[in-house]
């Protein structure tokens, strides 16, 4: 059914009787055109540019847990498209396009909202880094603006500007850039999938690949064997556990990223703020919710909750920098498994197993990414070509030396 | 031209410092050496340091006191020796092929806490367990100090606090602020 | 209304406080909600969608309605629980989420519009056109939520963090609570007993009960005063513990003073962290509402709170109290506010077949259908059983839908409850938490008599899994009564909205949609309706709610299962877990000996990691930064310049297997290096891209001296002590950081032999000091070293003295240098210098660069290996097409240069497909009176006397450069020499 | 979480950083060509339940720690100084 204010309207008037499931629970079939492990928003993305784009609707999603369950469940919602290597510029560019128009292509608010994303800098080496990015952006056709201290200020007048251990010396500002309902986002994904025909199939978890003569054949579950011509994995955490099923061996770390969210507060904070110096990122939700978060665990992880030194640490981080936060209270922290790669960038590529797909690597970028991800990896999957936005995120490209490393910390991922 | 006198400048300002019942001291000792045997030359060390100081080489965690200063475990394998004046020189001789050795004497800044409130203020700045069952006197221990490194050691009466020289400032900014802190909540 | 007797508050001590301008009068012991109760106020708050007036439901931190504003300006705190906060003369508060005032609230019309804004309808609104998202509709749904306000002002309270240690933690002081720590402490364990409120006592203080032969409040207090008494043991009121972590790590949140007007040197609050062998849980539980019609209306108030209200601060919360329960607790209500003297009006119990012997109204096995009363609760009807409505005056309804142990920190570790038919409760696992057992009404034991015995018998285990003998122990007698409660969620068949979560407005109503739509699962139930996402975290609503949804799916409530429970018990400041790691304060400070020096220069000093450094030193005639550091460069160029170094990462390496690992971990030779010669060095990562540089000195055959920059100092130890003991420990190499230990200076310039002989003993010569060479020296008496080592391309020398005296000899190096047309130059002009010289730093080693790509192809030997080697030859770090590092002089002589340009070739669209390299920074060069750059350019070393394009829409600039070697000074090297 | 350094005992996660796999011990020599080089710098075992892993007590001894830990519960279940697993000790 459509959504719209009119079905609201009428709906209110009916006691809300007319709304009807926004998926249904199909049980599986004994096989698929396609299968895609991994009901988060990437699988999900996948599955609706599936059909939309390539017109491949004997689809099936298969989802260990509830649907969007995952990272996409836990995410600090930040878009934007401010990334500088060839790579990931054209890809995060596509993707923040698609976002623009995702709401009424999927007929589903996900509250996408361009309220602007500010990365501070504190040195001039900062400022040249900055800069460089703000420059690549621009050269990719998306937006920046480079601000002094007093723009900034203009802006951001509750940062400290007079006891900072940092100071704050500008900001890149990237006003497309902003916030998305996350939820949302994997529910319009899953809707639109749902309505094309897609088998939307919760709690049911991959156990296994039936691989025949290095050709993919179909899928262990816990709901029995499912067939399929071909495999896509969107397991994000899972990344290694699944793909070790299938015999791949993956430059891939899972780490626990935490996230916080504070009681609902009046409007305080319009943007999104990055505070590189402290590992601190912060955007009130419309619900009034202060979301922020900050460094990862440093560990590997697939607990989805964290420990104490980097709470402690995220907070410092955020009182050093906007002090007036401090009476805000917490009311709830939780973590994500991240699929960390050795280069801080993603992977969708094939396999050596013909007819296994993979999707992976996300880092704590990819909720972002979820429009595109889908839009590529359907690609790739469908037409087995690598879509032009993303051609350069491949497997191989760890070993060749091809590698997207935007913060030059090299193969050790709890650094990116 | 005026013969060349350079003066010495202490990195430990503003004490003795006390709030409540505690103080907080200037403790720097004249010279600090570290040690740091090599390879199967431990007890060769260990021996030739008792020789000068009184006291060999403590095991992991502990300090020892020997007439002639005091040997401080200071890390995996590696020791800081506190005494008089002069001593990096005499245990490079000493100890030449058997440790290497450096002086340390004006990389670390040594401070004493001493009194009543001096466990809850380091309670406050330092995630070590301080209690006496856990730390008793003679013990030593490289551990987090208000976000920076340093050793730790169980003194008489209180705890002595030794950080890298550029941190003393910040360190005593802190250790006064802890201790105004406890002082308020007695 | 406050009776004439009772309670615990002290009638002695009245305070006086404010609540939205009015002035009321409690008394000490009171909270802000008992006050105002007490006062007979019973208009709170609002809720958060639907601006419902709201009262008080609770006496606790789950408290979901009464949230107010506390104190002014910087220091007002939104959000806090009226029953937390203690009053204090001069208090503060105010409502909030309505305007203009809590009885008139404008905003209730949202009220009036529930039908369409119902769960997730702005999921299928809002989203035309595509613009007026964030500029109508967004900033209007913003306004319209959330609840308090933040002042905008820096937090003015200063916060501790904190430690403490012990044998057993006991979380909570309730009965069950008390006798675990006695039992603990007893029998000789270091216990800390945590208790959030800020009495102990739990539900002793609010029931009438009898232990042993005292009242339980009486035997509370003998308890707790044993316990204070014990050296072993610390007792910590007004302290709720957070969350439970791994290996018996806890945090815990103590008001230290939220609580007095004047908190004289005390923070607000100290967070602790608290590390336990073992710990036991004994938080007690939280009543259940009861969801039907109206339930929401200020004067509805859970059972239990309502008897606590009573017994504790003297205060009926009503003059007519109804009383509607599905289990005995709530006879406890109407018996102990008859005994008070307060009329019952009725006390309804969902069974049929209940009996009371209690001399009020009774109607078993009925039911509250609807309530009225516009800004408090003024009557209720009941469906009878025998059928019929009767129609009660109240004023207020206390009601019991029977009780959640509180499982929380059980739960903060992955582990999920298990329902319990029988006590229709969700019930802790044992193990859930390694470490940590629950006891008492936490653990689904809820008469009094449990709770001892739980207490002490999680106590006692504990106790021997410390090793401590115990012996069996008496119990005081207790109450024992079995739990009789009849699960009982909502009133059907009833009209109207039935309230489960209170302040996000979430009703049965929005799970039935949730249910019609799909949203089915707990989790997706949770996300789409906001059930339990408001600040008390779902401890009222989310059991009822789960079970309304296994009705709805004909699940059983098991199966339907939990959300998760995920830390902070009870919601926490920001301020708090930040403690005193702000402002300045956020991260330690290093200052070089030198440092006093340079603030007294009035340098700008600038943060380099956590070192200051200086930037420049202006004089007073230099209106610009530029003036000073153009000055700073001459005096280097053309006389000598002093620059402080200490920063730099000083690292001694010793042993007979020095040279062997260095010759590993720097990509070119030092086996090789001669004794007294200094050497540049090459780190590469694993990966084969550059880690750092630096020089190297041999000071003997078996003693190094390495230097790293200042931002790789720490960085480098680690992974050199990664080398040295998990990839060759067989190497007999010992090194230590002496960065601390000497305090060093740059000294460069044409007059930099002159400036050192001065100062040394020694004679200072080409021969006795070469181009890198090193050697000690005498410095007034004082053992330095000097190093003939430069990174401005002009005769220069790093000396090092003890850093004791680093203070006196850089005022020394400046005032003769002073006298010899130089002085100190700081950060700024070494930068130009460096780029004159074509030197890189870490705005060139970023990361992603090869030897190769910046010029050092040579410094990559092929005689030995190297950790970073075999990577490096990977085909894409080889390939052609690579961005590598050149010189770039603007066409006209007299344009700009900013670092962070992209390159683009004459002619072309400046785009991605275009991008030819990136500038990675440019200074103003004095010497040769034009700005200069570094970057990498595709291929840049076959491009040498090429024009390309540095562009720079960012600040809209563009300007044409000429690509030339990196080195724009002395290419040939003779002035360092010289 | 907390760490049982040999050397100095029960500390804090704070007091110590991580590096990953314990894997890491084991660099291929010099001439064992790109391919071992490739799998020892990027491929990564990941699993769920029990890792060998390399910890530094940096804010400590500096020891260089092979720790055994459970990704999915947290639970540490052995402690040794790298240097002395190399070394066959451990
Ligand atoms: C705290 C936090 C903050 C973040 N902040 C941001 C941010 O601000 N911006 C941003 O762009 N990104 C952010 N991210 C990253 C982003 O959330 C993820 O990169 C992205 O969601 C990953 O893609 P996904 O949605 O498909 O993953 P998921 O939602 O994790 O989906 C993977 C799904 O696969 C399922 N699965 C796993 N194994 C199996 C199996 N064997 N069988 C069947 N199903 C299986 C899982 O249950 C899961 O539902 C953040 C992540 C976290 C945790
Ligand atoms: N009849 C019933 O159905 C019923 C139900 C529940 C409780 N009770 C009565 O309640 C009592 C139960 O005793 P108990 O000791 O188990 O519980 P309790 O409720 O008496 O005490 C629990 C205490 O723990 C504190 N607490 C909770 N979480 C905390 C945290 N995170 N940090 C610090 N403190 C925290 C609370 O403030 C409270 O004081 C018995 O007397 C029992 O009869 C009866
Ligand atoms: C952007 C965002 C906003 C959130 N806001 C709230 C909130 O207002 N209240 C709340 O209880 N939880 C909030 N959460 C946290 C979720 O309740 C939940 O903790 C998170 O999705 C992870 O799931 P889990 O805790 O069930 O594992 C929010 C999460 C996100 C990602
Ligand atoms: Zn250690």
């Amino acid at each position: 059914m459509r959504y719209s204010a009119l079905a609201i309207l009428k709906n209110g008037l009916t006691g809300q009787k007319g709304w009807t499931p926004v998926w249904r629970d199909p049980d599986p079939k004994p096989a698929y055109d396609v299968i895609i492990i991994g009901g988060g928003g990437h699988g999900l993305a996948t599955a609706y540019y599936l059909a939309k784009n390539h017109g491949i609707t004997n689809v099936a999603v298969l989802e260990r847990g509830w649907l969007a369950g995952g990272n996409v469940a836990r995410n600090t919602t930040i878009v934007r498209a401010n990334y500088f290597l060839p790579g990931n510029s054209e890809f995060y560019s596509h993707s923040l396009k698609l976002w623009e128009g995702m709401e009424r292509d999927l007929n589903y608010n996900a509250m996408h909202s361009q309220r602007g994303h500010m990365i501070l800098f504190h040195s001039d080496a900062q400022r040249d880094a900055a800069a460089r990015r703000g420059n690549a952006m621009h050269f990719q056709g998306d937006d920046a603006e480079l601000m002094d201290r007093e723009g900034v200020r203009r802006l951001l007048p509750y940062l400290d500007y007079d006891n900072a251990r940092f100071p704050v010396r500008g900001g890149l500002m990237h006003w497309r850039g902003g916030t998305a309902r996350h939820d949302a986002v994997a529910w319009g994904y899953a809707r639109g999938a749902d309505t094309r025909g897609v088998d939307l199939i919760q709690n049911c978890e991959v156990t296994g690949f039936r691989i025949e003569a290095g050709v993919v054949k179909g899928v262990e579950t816990t709901r029995g064997f499912i067939g399929a011509g071909k495999v896509a994995m969107a397991v994000a955490g899972r990344t290694s556990q699944v793909g070790q099923m299938a015999g791949l061996r993956l430059p891939i770390e899972s780490h626990v990223l935490q996230a916080f969210v504070t009681e609902g507060l009046k409007p305080c904070i319009n943007h999104v703020v990055s505070f590189g110096m402290g590992h601190f990122y912060i955007s009130q939700s419309d619900k009034g919710g202060l979301v922020f978060g900050g460094d990862l665990d440093f560990y590997n992880s697939y607990a989805q909750r964290g420990n104490l030194p980097t709470v402690e640490h995220v907070m410092e981080a955020g009182m050093a920098l906007m002090p007036m936060i401090g009476r805000a209270r917490v009311v709830r922290s939780w973590g994500g498994i991240m699929d960390m790669s050795m280069d801080g960038s993603p992977i969708i590529d094939k396999t050596h197993i013909e007819g296994l797909f993979l999707n992976c690597g996300w880092n704590y970028g990819g909720f972002k990414a979820t429009p595109a991800s889908g839009w590529c990896y359907a690609h790739l999957v469908a037409t087995g070509e690598y879509s032009e936005h993303a051609t350069r995120f491949r497997l191989g490209r760890f070993e060749s030396g091809h590698v997207i490393d935007e913060e030059g910390t090299g193969a050790q991922p709890n650094k990116h | 031209m005026a013969e060349l006198v350079l003066h010495a400048v202490s990195a430990i300002v503003g004490l003795p410092f006390s709030a409540g019942g505690t103080k907080l001291l200037a403790a720097q000792p004249a010279a600090i050496v570290s040690v740091v045997p090599f390879k199967g030359q431990f007890e060769t060390v260990s021996a030739s340091v008792k020789t000068r100081i009184g006291v060999g080489l403590p095991v992991a965690g502990r300090y020892a006191d020997g007439e002639e200063g005091r040997v401080l475990w200071a890390g995996l394998g590696q020791w800081f020796v506190a005494g008089s004046d002069g001593l990096a020189g005499e245990l490079s001789g000493l100890l030449t092929g058997n440790a290497a050795v450096s002086d340390q004497s004006d990389g670390w800044s040594l401070l004493a806490l001493i009194g009543t409130g001096s466990r809850d203020v380091m309670a406050r700045l330092c995630p070590l367990d301080v209690s006496g069952e856990v730390f008793p006197e003679g013990s030593a221990a490289r551990t987090e100090f208000a976000h920076m490194m340093a050793l730790i050691t169980a003194i008489p009466g209180g705890f002595g606090i030794m950080v890298m020289r550029s941190f003393t400032t910040t360190a005593v900014h802190h250790l006064k602020d802890a201790m105004e802190s406890v002082a308020a909540q007695v | 209304m406050r009776l004439p007797v009772g309670g615990m508050v002290d009638r002695d001590k009245a305070v006086s406080f404010r609540f939205d301008g009015r002035v009321f009068s409690g008394f000490q012991g009171d909270t802000l909600a008992s006050a105002l109760l007490a006062n007979d106020v019973r208009l709170m708050g609002r809720s958060f969608k639907y601006h419902r007036p709201r009262g008080v439901l609770t006496a606790g931190s789950e408290e979901p309605n009464a949230l107010v504003g506390v104190g002014e300006g910087a220091r007002h705190l939104p959000n806090t629980r009226a029953t937390m906060q203690e009053i204090y003369d001069g208090l503060v508060a105010v409502s909030q989420n309505r305007w203009p005032s809590l009885k008139f609230d404008a905003m209730a019309v949202n009220d009036a519009l529930s039908p369409f804004l119902s769960a997730g309808f702005y999921y299928k609104t809002f989203m035309w056109p595509r613009s007026f998202w964030e500029r109508v509709y967004e900033p209007l749904i913003r306004r319209a939520a959330g609840l308090g306000r933040l002042s905008g002002l820096p937090d003015p309270e200063v916060y501790d963090k904190a430690w403490a240690f012990c044998d057993v933690f006991v979380i909570g002081a309730g009965p069950a609570g008390l006798s675990a720590a006695l039992t603990a402490a007893r029998w000789g364990a270091k216990v800390i007993l945590a208790e959030e409120d800020f009495t102990v006592g739990g539900r002793l203080n609010g029931e009438i009960l009898e232990i042993g032969d005292q009242s339980g409040l009486d035997w509370g207090k003998s308890a707790i005063a044993e316990l204070e008494a014990m050296p072993n043991v610390r007792v910590m009121r007004r302290t709720c513990v957070t969350g439970a972590y791994d290996g018996g790590s806890y945090g815990a949140l103590q008001r230290v003073s939220d609580h007095l007007a004047d908190r004289a040197g005390r923070p607000d609050q100290t967070f602790w962290r608290i590390v336990a062998k073992r710990a036991i849980l004994a938080g007690g539980s939280h009543e259940r509402m009861i969801a039907f019609p109206g339930n929401d209306r200020p004067g509805v108030m859970l059972a239990g709170a309502v008897r606590t209200y009573l017994h504790r601060f003297g205060v009926a919360a009503g003059s007519k109290v109804a009383v509607f329960t599905n289990n005995d607790d709530g006879h406890k209500t109407a018996r102990d506010l008859r005994a008070a003297g307060v009329r019952v009006t009725a006390l309804i119990d969902t069974r049929p077949d209940v009996v009371v012997n209690i001399d009020c109204p009774v109607y078993a096995g009925g039911q509250v259908i609807s309530t009225s009363g516009r800004l408090g609760l003024t009557a209720i009807s009941v469906r009878k059983a025998e059928g019929g409505i009767a129609r009660i005056d109240c004023d207020c309804l206390a009601v019991s839908g029977g009780w959640n142990p509180a499982v929380h920190l059980a739960c903060h570790m992955n582990g999920k409850p298990v329902w319990r038919e029988d006590i229709a409760a969700f019930m802790p696992v044992a193990g859930m938490v390694p470490g940590m057992q629950v006891a008492g009404a936490a653990n689904g034991a809820f008469s009094t008599h449990a709770a001892l015995a739980e207490g002490e018998a999680a106590a006692r285990a504990a106790l021997e899994f410390l090793g401590r003998k115990v012996a069996k122990s008496e119990l005081p007698k207790a109450e024992d009564a079995p739990v009789a409660v009849q699960a009982f969620w909502q009133v059907k068949g009833a009209r109207g909205r039935a309230w489960l979560d209170f302040q996000n407005d979430v009703t049965t109503k929005d799970l039935e949609l949730a249910h019609r739509e799909n949203f089915r699962s707990v989790e997706h139930m949770k996300r789409y309706t906001t059930l339990g996402m408001s600040t008390d975290q779902g401890k009222i609503a989310n059991v009822t709610g789960l079970a309304v949804m296994a009705e709805l799916t004909g699940r059983t409530i098991a199966e339907t299962g939990t959300t998760t429970y995920r830390p902070p018990y009870t919601s926490t400041q920001i301020g708090a877990f930040a403690g005193r790691a702000v402002g300045k304060d956020f991260a330690p400070e290093r200052f070089t000996p030198a440092h006093g020096f340079a603030v007294e220069r009035n340098a700008l000093m600038l943060e380099a990691g956590l070192w200051y450094r200086a930037a420049y030193f202006p004089r007073v005639n230099e209106a610009h930064w530029r003036e000073s550091c153009d000055r700073e460069v001459g005096f280097v160029r053309n006389a000598v310049g002093v620059c402080d170094v200490t920063t730099l990462g000083k690292i001694d390496l010793q042993g007979p297997d020095a040279a062997e690992f260095l010759d590993r971990v720097y990509s070119n030779m030092f086996s090789t290096l001669k004794v007294g010669r200094v050497r540049y060095g090459l780190m590469l990562r694993e990966d084969g891209f550059v880690m750092d540089d630096g020089t190297s000195a041999r000071l003997g055959e078996n003693h190094f001296l390495m230097t790293t920059t200042t931002a790789a100092a720490g960085p480098v130890m680690s992974h050199l002590e990664f080398c040295a003991q998990c990839l060759w420990p067989e190497l007999d190499v010992q090194f230590i950081s002496v960065t601390e230990q000497w305090a060093q200076f740059s000294i460069a310039g044409p007059k930099a032999r002159d400036l050192v002989q001065g100062i040394c003993r020694e004679v200072i010569s080409n021969v006795t000091f070469p181009y890198m060479g090193c050697g000690k020296v005498s410095v007034g008496g004082v053992a330095g070293r000097l190093f003939r080592i430069s990174f401005s391309g002009e005769h220069a020398y790093e000396i090092a003295v003890p850093a004791r005296y680093g203070d006196a000899l850089m005022r020394e190096l400046v005032t003769r240098a002073e006298a010899m047309g130089g002085g100190a130059y700081g950060l700024e002009a070494l930068n130009v210098l460096r780029i004159e010289k074509g030197h890189i730093t870490h705005a060139e080693i970023h990361g992603r660069t090869t030897a190769v790509d910046c010029g050092l192809a040579k410094m990559v030997s092929d005689k030995k290996d190297c950790i970073g080697k075999a990577m490096s030859s990977r085909v894409a770090m080889v390939e052609p097409g690579r961005d590598q590092l050149v010189g770039l002089k603007p066409v006209a002589s007299n344009a700009r240069l900013h670092a962070g340009a992209h390159f683009a070739g004459e002619g072309v669209v400046a785009n991605r497909l275009n991008d030819q390299g990136y500038m990675t920074s440019v200074c103003y060069s004095p010497t040769l009176g034009q700005m200069i750059g570094l970057g990498f350019v595709k291929d840049g070393h076959l491009r040498m006397g090429q024009r390309i394009r540095a562009c720079d829409p960012l600040r809209g600039i563009e300007t044409l450069c000429e690509i030339t070697p990196v080195c724009f000074i002395d290419p040939e090297g003779e002035r360092v020499r010289g | 979480m907390r760490l049982t350094c040999p050397q100095c005992g029960e500390r804090d996660r704070r007091e110590f950083t991580y590096l990953g796999a314990a894997k890491l011990l084991d660099r291929p020599k010099g001439d064992a060509g790109q391919a071992a080089f490739h799998d020892y710098v990027h491929i990564r075992d990941n699993p769920a339940g029990p890792l060998r892993e390399l910890w530094q007590h940096e804010f400590g001894c500096r020891a260089w720690l092979v720790v055994t830990r459970n990704t999915v519960t947290h639970e540490i279940s052995a402690v040794a100084l790298a240097q002395d697993v190399k070394a066959g000790k451990k």
